[in-house]
């Protein structure tokens, strides 16, 4: 596992808005890798700091220390217009709300061509024109609705107008910022689908992030869970629905509702108190637990997770 | 306000009200050169002398005067006991020869930006001390022999130096006082002493002002109206016709747009009558130093004002009646004036200036004429044929804040043109801007053709031959072609030159009347009208104010009473033929 | 679960239109539906589908441009659909039936602290005035768990979180002294964690203070926890109703088994998870036949044709679908559900 | 409950054998359903048709300023600075009242006020609508830049600031006193002043605008700032902007009348609605020269509410929320 | 908030600085004939020289720059040239001032009381005859030239009442009309104002709570409404009241009341450059201030707002 190919590395990454009294920690020394082809989870409650790990890839957010690489170079800080142009292209985002991330007043040619505008791949707007149409066709909308403004579809199209943007640019990675939060249950799936297809399709990397956890156990690889801008547990999906360590990913876990009255009215909640913790005394780290599960938590909670790993013990 | 309880015991008090739009900066009468500003302080303040109601000079604080042969030394015995009072009646001082010195040295000095120096200049060293040549102001012609005895020691001959002393600049200021006020002199009631028929006991700028009658007045007993209110309004146009109506002023020009409207309602038919002229005099100038903008072709302009024969041709072809109706459709041939200097300004033995024989021509005859305009407009053609290029442009500004003009203008142009030919001329009506009109357009030269004009600065014919000689900033007469003498002057400057060395009007008057006919018959202007315009409704009798052509006194209350019911306009002209008749009788009297 | 059956709250063949720009659209056709007391209600369905619109013309909150075309609202004997004043309402809400909103951002004044906003609700519907009244907001800020009420109460909206805010108009809400409880989409704006908390708390206070509930949701895990009967909402019809394990194990039409396929818990990695096709119908046009109809991949000819009644499946559960009629082919739901359901069956019987 | 079950009985009756055959699913056919052709224009323009006053007042000031352009050159107009004549006195037609000759009479040098007011509303419809497009095109540079560029937002902040505590009349004033009194002063003078709301209100709208997630996607996109503002900004603002400048229109030509009065407008031999109204206004004490000041008042107040309305119903038949 | 205070009066003076001077530069531009009036024509060329560089025109630029802020620091706003020779200008000033100010408040109270009123009633009742008389009225007063209807108030109203045409501080009945005249105006755009934002405010989703509590609406519309459409208006309003009492040039010189309106006007036309410089000094002043009062009144009124975070410019 170890040797597979790492598209994205997140290295000692903090951001903090505002300075003073003001001033705000919002991801704090949070690494993690990314391997080629995958689908990694990102989770947590509102305000954790997922989209501006997200937006720190993205170059939206400036980052106050540490690296991210993309393929083994520094993507963050200034660095040359090539390079700058390339990852441009290479790795795409997708918006959480489907309305908000269209520009009402383009038609949906515009929007889906604007990036290939950009990098003056395709000068001539004819080959443009045919790459929108391929486009479109791929996430499974006619080609003719080009000509048409975006609040002519449903919630479930415009997602995947969204989606067309990101893949005319041909990324080798997208970054999905919960992609499907938004939408009722029955687009849901269908954007859930096509994400799927297209990975398959085109061995697409993604950086999945939600906060709804049946979502992110169904659709991705490894997960990573951040609270406060922390990383408390990174693992491989499973392994984190099957054997949840850190107090915070078990809360969390306890919290998505099941779509089963019985299991439903049986379950019991669990909080997540941040003071059992005693990270004064003994500060914690991000530890390798077990092969590729990690977990922030001090020695004497490594011992503790230990033991229940070796109990089997699961939710 | 605080009348109330006397009204009960006197007779009632007679007041005078009126609204006015245009407020005076200044009290201080040594400064000022403006109608309206000396025109308040014409009230306050007594100078030496004062005019009749027929324009005969009276004794005002002088009681008596005398000149030397020549008229260059001049001695004034003044009146005793006069008061210095300040607003409130209180004496303050007596005043004296000394003050009259003050007066002057105050003018004089370059630093208290008098504008009416240049008249005290008249002075001997007067210039010298203002250009500052000489500091010692004792080597200027001004002299307190005593308290009462005032000395005057003029440049040279001036026979008219008596209306000059009806000027502010020649009025007396209390030393001391001013001194005391310095800058601050004449900025309000308080900073000013009164010696005149009037107190100014309420002076807030842009609100109101009020005159009351001055209880410790030498004169007092020929002082009538007790009071004189003055309320500002800037639409004061538009509204007081409308307020004399309602009994709220006792005067309101009525403005020519609804004459028609008095007119024709039997009501208002009999409230007003033409309003008196003034003597300012109109006329339109051919400008022979074209400065404008190439695009108005001032070369070919140039050509053309050369040529006598084109600007005859212009010369009869304004119809001044015409334009005229602009501002008196009714009666617009009172207006006009067909000589530079107005009617009534001076005369030879009871012989009026323009009926001398040089100008008795002009006087008496319109100077449109139709037929003759087109038979110089023949001969210019040929003559210029080849020279100038036609139609020649002719460049007409006017100022555009005054909207009067600017209709003028316009029936101006389109009256010559189509009488002259739109193939000969082509007159350009350009609007001026309406701060600074004359520094940009009149003293510049960037005009051909405007109308302009001119003030008196004293009682003698040579005011109004001034502003075509060497040096004025009029139209440049002495550039116009082949008009110099034999002796290089231009041929207009000797003569104004040779009338002023005459002292006794008999001499003098002729030969400046024979200057002035010079620039009417070769056609330099085109005399227009005299000043002063349009219908008034008003309680004032207009021929019972002091009479002088120049200077301050036709600006005072005194002597002047109330009418019931305003004149109308047949009563108005009634009383100016009997006026006219008792003003001659007066005039030779006086001689 | 109650049995009472005593009926609190009917909705009787409703229509409700908006008028728009000239054109009529209709939002609400033909929907019948009972409240019990004492019960907890959700209605599912998709986005647009009516269900604010239903619960709005219940509070007689219909924006201006709409209208109820037919049908009754009856609760006490009087029919809401009747009336027409500001007077009328006034008895109704806040007193009778109370909201809590979706958006919990937006829906206080942000110019009025907490306290104000809830004690209004206090001294309107319960009488209480001064200390009293402040004493019951401090009462019921600790009832939605919010601690150190004393100084909560002069804060203002901005100074708390999603979670808080959306506690504050549950306790508005409750403030009230209602008898039904609508809560409409109550913690889609809310993460899992909070929701899970926010569900809780609900559930706690319609125990506490006996209240009937409705639900409005579309997340079926939240049908799960909180409902005793589920009605199942599709382009502005009622089309299945039932008791809430009758819904999810039960489950007779096509629209509703769509919704339980596209459970991502019932997807399998890799695979495609089912989805439904297509898009709802455009409500400005007449809706012949079954709505569901153009998308339904067991649609039958005469899904085109005809609106499909309720068919009975137990004293509890209905469906509306012709599926259930008995010249209808047979047909089984897909094989995903099919497992769903037996598993869900096993749970009812060992729980 | 008994509702229910009535209903089932009366089905089946209905219901013939063969209807219950499943019928051919068409994906496409599932897509397509809930569809309008829908164009942002044509809705646009759809809902402002429907708004009667406003499309009534639209074909009005369309009719009046062809109707002003083409004046001229119909038949029988008079000029509109030349001075009649009274064939009887040979002398100017003054103040004559509306009669067959002259439609709406002469004013108080006997010029025609027919042909003045149409000469007039040209001149002030001129300088209205380049004030409003200077205006517009000045205010949305300067507000896009200043709402979008944060670098420079702490400098145009400070221009803004100096302009917007000026007092407007004495930029009027002081521009009218330096330059000439001319129409292409006058315009100058008032863009001067104006383009500082507009760009504020830009730079306002633009603030809320750019952090919008449609804007953060371009950004992802590669697209440059310049495009970003072109395609992504403005066409949001175009309805605000549209009535923003129908009321600068107005607003200018109001203007205009402000600075005739103070005494900067245009010269008289310029007819303007400005000069034509402050004329008419020293009329107005007589009733029988009241005509004056009518005529041209009821055009601008025409003008004025013209646009007012037709801005408005515009602005909103623009947002895509009234649309159907 | 101190430090915020400060950088704003910071700020403030920096840009007062700019106008001031931009003005003063801009007077320069203007043509010298204007300072000598209608006596030039009487003065020899060498005496308007006098004149001029007596005024300080012909030093350089810089310098007259120099002296006029080395004055101003000192509180010399300088005398009046041309409008009332010789006076200190705060003299002039301050005798308009009062008149001003009077009816300035006055016309603001009184065009709230009425035009907010107004607008609520407007919102409230939307699209019915009274909203649509009130829109009526609005569209009245922006499209009728205001001179037109302002000499029609003042003439036909005191004829009908026999009341006095010209302003009298001594009689109170005078006060009346002007201060009508100068309120109708403001009463449209605070009625305007007012329904826009009643109306904006009416369609947010906390007074659809409001009404699911059973709220009356004529409690939502003043204990909820109100209050919040005033923050908007809040903003506004110090500002508006410091720049009605620059009055209305034209009302001003109707009645003849002597404040401020034709001052600048008058000013600026008479080329009085200390006057105008000292007039733009406090207009400035005045709508910097009046703008720094409505950021602080709208963070009184409205709890969200805190100083210093982020600067906003309106
Ligand atoms: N531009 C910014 N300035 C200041 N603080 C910010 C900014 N952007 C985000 N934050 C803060 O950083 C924290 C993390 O925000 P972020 O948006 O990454 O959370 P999230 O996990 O994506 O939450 P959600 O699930 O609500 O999207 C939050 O507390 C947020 O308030
Ligand atoms: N004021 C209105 N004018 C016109 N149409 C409306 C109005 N309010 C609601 N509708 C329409 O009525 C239909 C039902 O809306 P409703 O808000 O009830 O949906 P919903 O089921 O609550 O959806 P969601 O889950 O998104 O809240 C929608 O098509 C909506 O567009
Ligand atoms: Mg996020
Ligand atoms: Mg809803």
């Amino acid at each position: 596992m170890g040797d597979r190919e790492v598209l994205l590395e997140v290295k000692k990454l903090n951001v903090t808005f505002g300075k003073g009294k003001k001033k705000f920690e919002a991801i704090k020394n949070v690494s993690f890798q990314i391997y080629k082809g995958e689908t990694f989870g990102l989770v947590g409650e509102s305000g954790s700091g997922k989209t501006t790990i997200g937006r720190a890839i993205m170059r939206l957010n400036e980052v106050t220390s540490g690296e991210i690489l993309f393929k083994g170079k520094r993507i963050n800080g200034k660095i040359p217009k090539d390079w700058d142009r390339e990852i441009t292209q290479k790795i795409q985002m997708i918006f959480q709300d489907p309305m908000a991330s269209l520009n009402e007043r383009a038609k949906v040619e515009y929007i889906i061509s604007e990036g290939l505008i950009n990098t003056k791949k395709y000068s001539n707007a004819n080959e443009r024109q045919e790459k929108v149409r391929d486009a479109l066709l791929q996430v499974g909308l006619l080609p003719e609705f080009a000509s048409r403004f975006p609040h002519e579809f449903s919630g479930g199209q415009r997602q995947r107008i969204g989606i067309a943007r990101a893949l005319v640019m041909e990324p080798e990675f997208i970054i999905a910022d919960e992609p499907i939060s938004a939408l009722d249950v029955s687009i849901r799936a269908q954007v859930l689908n096509l994400l799927t297809k297209l990975q398959q399709q085109k061995n697409l990397t993604y950086l999945f992030i939600a906060h709804d956890l049946s979502i992110v156990r169904f659709f991705t690889d490894r997960t990573a869970v951040i609270y406060k801008g922390n990383i408390v547990e990174l693992a491989e999906t499973e392994k984190i629905f099957s054997n949840p360590l850190h107090p915070y990913t078990r809360a969390l876990l306890s919290a998505v509702p099941e779509p089963n009255p019985y299991k439903e009215r049986s379950k019991k909640m669990e909080i997540y108190d941040p003071s059992q913790h005693h990270y004064d005394k003994m500060p914690p780290s991000f530890v390798e637990i077990e092969e590729g599960h990690f977990v922030l938590a001090n020695e004497e909670e490594v011992e503790r997770y230990c033991e229940i790993l070796k109990m089997g013990v699961s939710m | 306000a605080c009348s109330e309880d006397e009204e009960e015991t006197k007779e009632k008090e007679s007041v005078y009200r009126i609204v006015y739009s245009g407020e005076i900066k200044t009290l201080n009468y040594l400064k000022t050169s403006e109608t309206n500003e000396f025109a308040v302080a014409a009230n306050l303040v007594d100078g030496l002398i004062e005019y009749d109601k027929y324009g005969v000079p009276q004794p005002g604080l002088a009681e008596s005067w005398e000149s030397n042969e020549d008229a260059s030394v001049w001695t004034f015995n003044l009146r005793k006991g006069v008061k210095w009072v300040d607003y409130e009646g209180n004496e303050v001082a007596e005043v004296t020869a000394h003050d009259f010195v003050d007066g002057l040295k105050y003018v004089l000095d370059a630093k208290n930006e008098s504008s009416t120096a240049w008249i005290a200049t008249v002075v001997k060293n007067g210039s010298a001390f203002y250009d500052g040549e000489i500091t010692d102001f004792s080597q200027v012609g001004v002299k307190a022999l005593d308290d009462y005895t005032l000395e005057y020691t003029l440049e040279g001959p001036t026979p008219y130096f008596l209306s000059m002393l009806n000027y502010v600049c020649f009025f007396p200021v209390y030393g001391e006082f001013l001194e005391e006020k310095g800058d601050a002199f004449g900025t309000s009631k308080e900073n000013f002493l009164y010696n005149g028929a009037y107190l100014l006991t309420d002076f807030e700028p842009q609100n109101k002002r009020v005159l009351t009658k001055n209880p410790t007045y030498w004169d007092k007993d020929n002082v009538f109206i007790d009071k004189i209110e003055y309320k500002y309004n800037k639409e004061a146009a538009n509204v007081a016709p409308e307020l004399f109506l309602r009994g709220e002023v006792d005067e309101a020009a009525i403005p020519t747009a609804i004459l028609d409207d008095w007119f024709n309602d039997p009501k208002k038919k009999d409230l007003i009558r033409q309003s008196t002229t003034s003597f300012y005099s109109y006329f339109y100038a051919f400008n022979f130093d074209p400065q404008f903008d190439a695009e108005y072709e001032p070369e070919n302009w140039k050509v053309a004002v050369n040529n006598k024969n084109f600007r005859k041709s212009l010369f009869h072809a304004l119809d001044r009646v015409s334009a005229m109706l602009t501002e008196e459709p009714y009666e617009p041939e009172s207006l006009l004036n067909n000589t530079i200097t107005p009617k009534n300004f001076v005369d030879v033995d009871g012989v009026d200036y323009t009926q001398l024989e040089p100008l008795a021509k002009f006087t008496n005859n319109d100077s449109f004429d139709k037929d003759l305009a087109l038979e110089y407009k023949e001969k210019a053609m040929a003559e210029l044929q080849g020279k100038a290029t036609f139609p020649v442009k002719v460049l007409m500004p006017y100022n555009s804040g005054m909207p009067d003009w600017a209709n003028r203008a316009q029936v101006i142009e389109q009256q010559m043109e189509n009488l002259l030919g739109k193939d000969y001329i082509d007159i350009i009506v350009y609007a001026g801007p309406s701060t600074g009109f004359l520094g940009e357009i009149r003293r510049p030269g960037k005009f051909a053709f405007m109308e302009v004009n001119w003030g008196p600065d004293y009682a003698d014919p040579s005011t109004y031959t001034d502003p075509f000689t060497t040096g004025g900033t009029y139209n440049k007469p002495e550039l116009a072609e082949g008009y110099t003498d034999t002796n290089g002057q231009p041929i207009y400057d000797n003569m104004v030159n040779k009338a002023k060395a005459a002292i006794d009007p008999k001499e003098r008057y002729p030969l400046f009347a024979e200057a002035e006919a010079f620039l009417i018959e070769e056609a330099f202007v085109v005399p227009y009208k005299v000043g002063g315009s349009g219908y008034i409704a008003s309680r004032l009798n207009p021929f019972d104010a002091q009479y002088s052509q120049f200077g301050v006194s036709n600006e005072k209350f005194k002597g002047r009473k109330l009418l019931d019911k305003p004149m109308n306009n047949e009563q108005f002209k009634e009383a100016k033929a009997q006026w006219e008749k008792e003003r001659a009788q007066a005039l030779a009297e006086a001689k | 679960m109650k049995e009472t059956k005593e009926k609190i709250l009917s909705i009787e063949n409703l229509v409700i239109k908006f008028s728009l720009r000239g054109k009529v659209l209709t939002a609400i056709r033909d929907v019948s539906l009972d409240l019990y007391k004492g019960e907890s209600l959700a209605i599912v369905g998709e986005s647009g589908s009516g269900k604010s619109v239903l619960m709005k013309s219940i509070m007689g909150l219909l924006d201006k441009n709409g209208y109820i075309a037919q049908g009754k609202i009856l609760y006490q004997e009087k029919d809401l659909a009747q009336f027409k004043t500001e007077k009328d309402w006034l008895k109704i809400r806040g007193k009778e039936i109370a909201m809590v909103t979706q958006d919990p951002m937006t829906s206080l004044n942000p110019l009025k602290n907490i306290g104000k906003q809830i004690e209004e609700a206090v001294v309107l519907h319960q009488g209480l005035k001064g200390k009293e009244a402040y004493e019951k907001v401090l009462q019921l800020l600790r009832d939605v768990g919010i601690q150190d009420p004393e100084r909560r109460y002069k804060q203002y909206p901005h100074e708390f979180s999603g979670g808080m805010r959306q506690r504050i108009v549950i306790a508005i809400a409750i403030a009230c002294n209602p008898k039904i409880l609508i809560c409409d989409e109550p913690t889609t704006a809310l993460d899992v964690t909070i929701q899970a908390q926010i569900l809780n708390l609900l559930k706690t206070l319609q125990e506490k203070y006996q209240l009937t509930t409705i639900y409005i949701t579309h997340d079926l895990g939240v049908v799960a926890k909180v409902a005793d009967r589920v009605a199942v909402m599709y382009a502005g019809d009622v089309i299945e109703f039932g008791k809430t394990d009758e819904i999810f194990f039960n489950a007779k039409h096509p629209y509703t088994w769509a919704l339980i396929s596209a459970l991502p818990q019932l997807g399998e990695k890799g695979k495609e998870l089912y989805s439904i096709k297509g898009t709802p119908p455009n409500l400005f046009k007449e809706i012949k036949g079954d709505a569901f109809a153009p998308r339904n991949p067991y649609a039958l000819k005469i899904d085109f044709v005809e609106t499909p009644p309720y068919f009975k499946v137990s004293d509890t559960h209905f469906a509306k679908t012709w599926l259930m009629h008995p010249n209808a082919p047979k047909v089984e739901p897909p094989e995903v559900l099919k497992k769903f359901f037996e598993e869900g069956r096993l749970y009812a019987h060992g729980g | 409950m008994g509702l229910y079950s009535e209903e089932i009985r009366n089905i089946t009756d209905k219901s013939t054998e063969q209807l219950f055959e499943f019928a051919a699913q068409d994906e496409d056919q599932a897509e397509k359903i809930g569809y309008s052709n829908y164009s942002y224009w044509r809705s646009t323009w759809q809902s402002f048709l429907k708004n009667k006053v406003a499309v009534t007042l639209l074909i009005l000031v369309l009719a009046l300023v062809l109707f002003v352009l083409i004046q001229p050159y119909l038949p029988n107009q008079k000029s509109p600075t030349e001075i009649y004549l009274d064939p009887d006195t040979g002398y100017q037609a003054r103040n004559v009242k509306p009669n067959e000759d002259f439609w709406f009479g002469t004013n108080s040098i006997g010029q025609d006020l027919w042909s003045r007011i149409w000469a007039g509303t040209r001149t002030s419809l001129f300088i209205g609508v380049v004030v409003a497009v200077v205006e517009a095109i000045i205010g949305i540079a300067v507000g896009a830049l200043w709402g979008y560029s944060r670098k420079l937002e702490g400098t145009i902040t400070h221009v803004y600031n100096v302009f917007e505590n000026i007092p407007t009349i004495i930029v009027l004033i002081l521009m009218s006193l330096i330059l000439r009194p001319s129409i292409s002063t006058i315009i100058i003078a008032m863009c001067i002043t104006g383009w500082v709301e507009m760009a504020r209100f830009i730079r306002n709208q633009i603030v809320i605008l750019r952090d919008r997630e449609y804007n953060l996607a371009s950004r992802t996109l590669g697209t440059p700032t310049s495009r970003i503002i072109l395609k992504n900004l403005l066409p949001y603002l175009i309805s605000i902007i549209m009535l923003r400048m129908s009321l600068a229109i107005p607003f200018a030509i109001g203007s205009e009348v402000f600075l005739t009065y103070i005494g900067l407008g245009l010269p008289v031999s310029e007819p303007s609605l400005g000069n034509l109204i402050n004329e008419g206004r020293v009329l107005m004490m007589s009733p029988d020269l009241r005509y004056q000041l009518l005529f041209p008042s009821i055009v601008l107040s025409f003008i004025t509410i013209s646009f007012y309305i037709i801005g408005n119903a515009f602005a909103d038949a623009a947002d895509p929320k009234n649309h159907v | 908030m101190i430090e915020y205070i400060w950088k704003r009066l910071l700020q403030s003076v920096v840009t007062l600085f700019i106008i001031v001077t931009a003005v003063f530069l801009l007077l320069r531009l203007l043509p010298e004939e204007g300072y000598l009036g209608a006596a030039a024509d009487k003065m020899t060329p060498e005496q308007q020289e006098i004149y001029l560089t007596n005024l300080g025109l012909r030093d350089p630029i810089l310098v007259q720059l120099g002296n006029f802020y080395i004055d101003l620091l000192r509180g010399d706003f300088g005398k009046s040239i041309t409008y009332r020779t010789d006076v200190p200008v705060m003299d002039i000033i301050s005798d308009k001032i009062m008149y001003s100010l009077t009816f300035g408040v006055a016309a603001v109270i009184v065009s709230i009381l009425i035009g907010v009123p107004l607008g609520i009633l407007m919102a409230q009742f939307k699209g019915r005859w009274l909203d649509r008389l009130g829109t009526g009225y609005i569209v009245f007063i922006v499209a009728v030239p205001s001179m037109v209807y302002f000499l029609l108030i003042q003439v036909y109203i005191t004829d009908f009442f026999n009341l006095p045409m010209l302003f009298d501080e001594d009689r109170p009945i005078t006060w009346v009309l002007p201060l009508i005249s100068l309120s109708l105006g403001p009463i449209a755009s605070y009625a305007m104002w007012m329904r826009r934002y009643m109306v904006d405010e009416l369609n947010k989703d906390y007074i659809k709570l409001a009404r699911a509590k059973g709220v009356k609406e004529r409690t939502i519309m003043f204990r909820h409404v109100l209050r919040n459409a005033f923050i908007p208006l809040s903003q506004y309003l110090p500002a508006t009241i410091l720049l009605t009492i620059t009055g209305s040039i034209y009302i001003e010189s109707l009645y003849s009341i002597p404040g401020m309106g034709g001052l600048l006007v008058d000013a600026i036309q008479r080329q009085d450059n200390p006057l105008v410089q000292a007039l733009v000094l406090i207009f400035s002043s005045l709508g910097i201030i009046g703008l720094f009062l409505g950021d602080v009144l709208m963070a009184l009124v409205d709890p969200r707002i805190k100083f210093g975070k982020g600067e906003s410019v309106r």
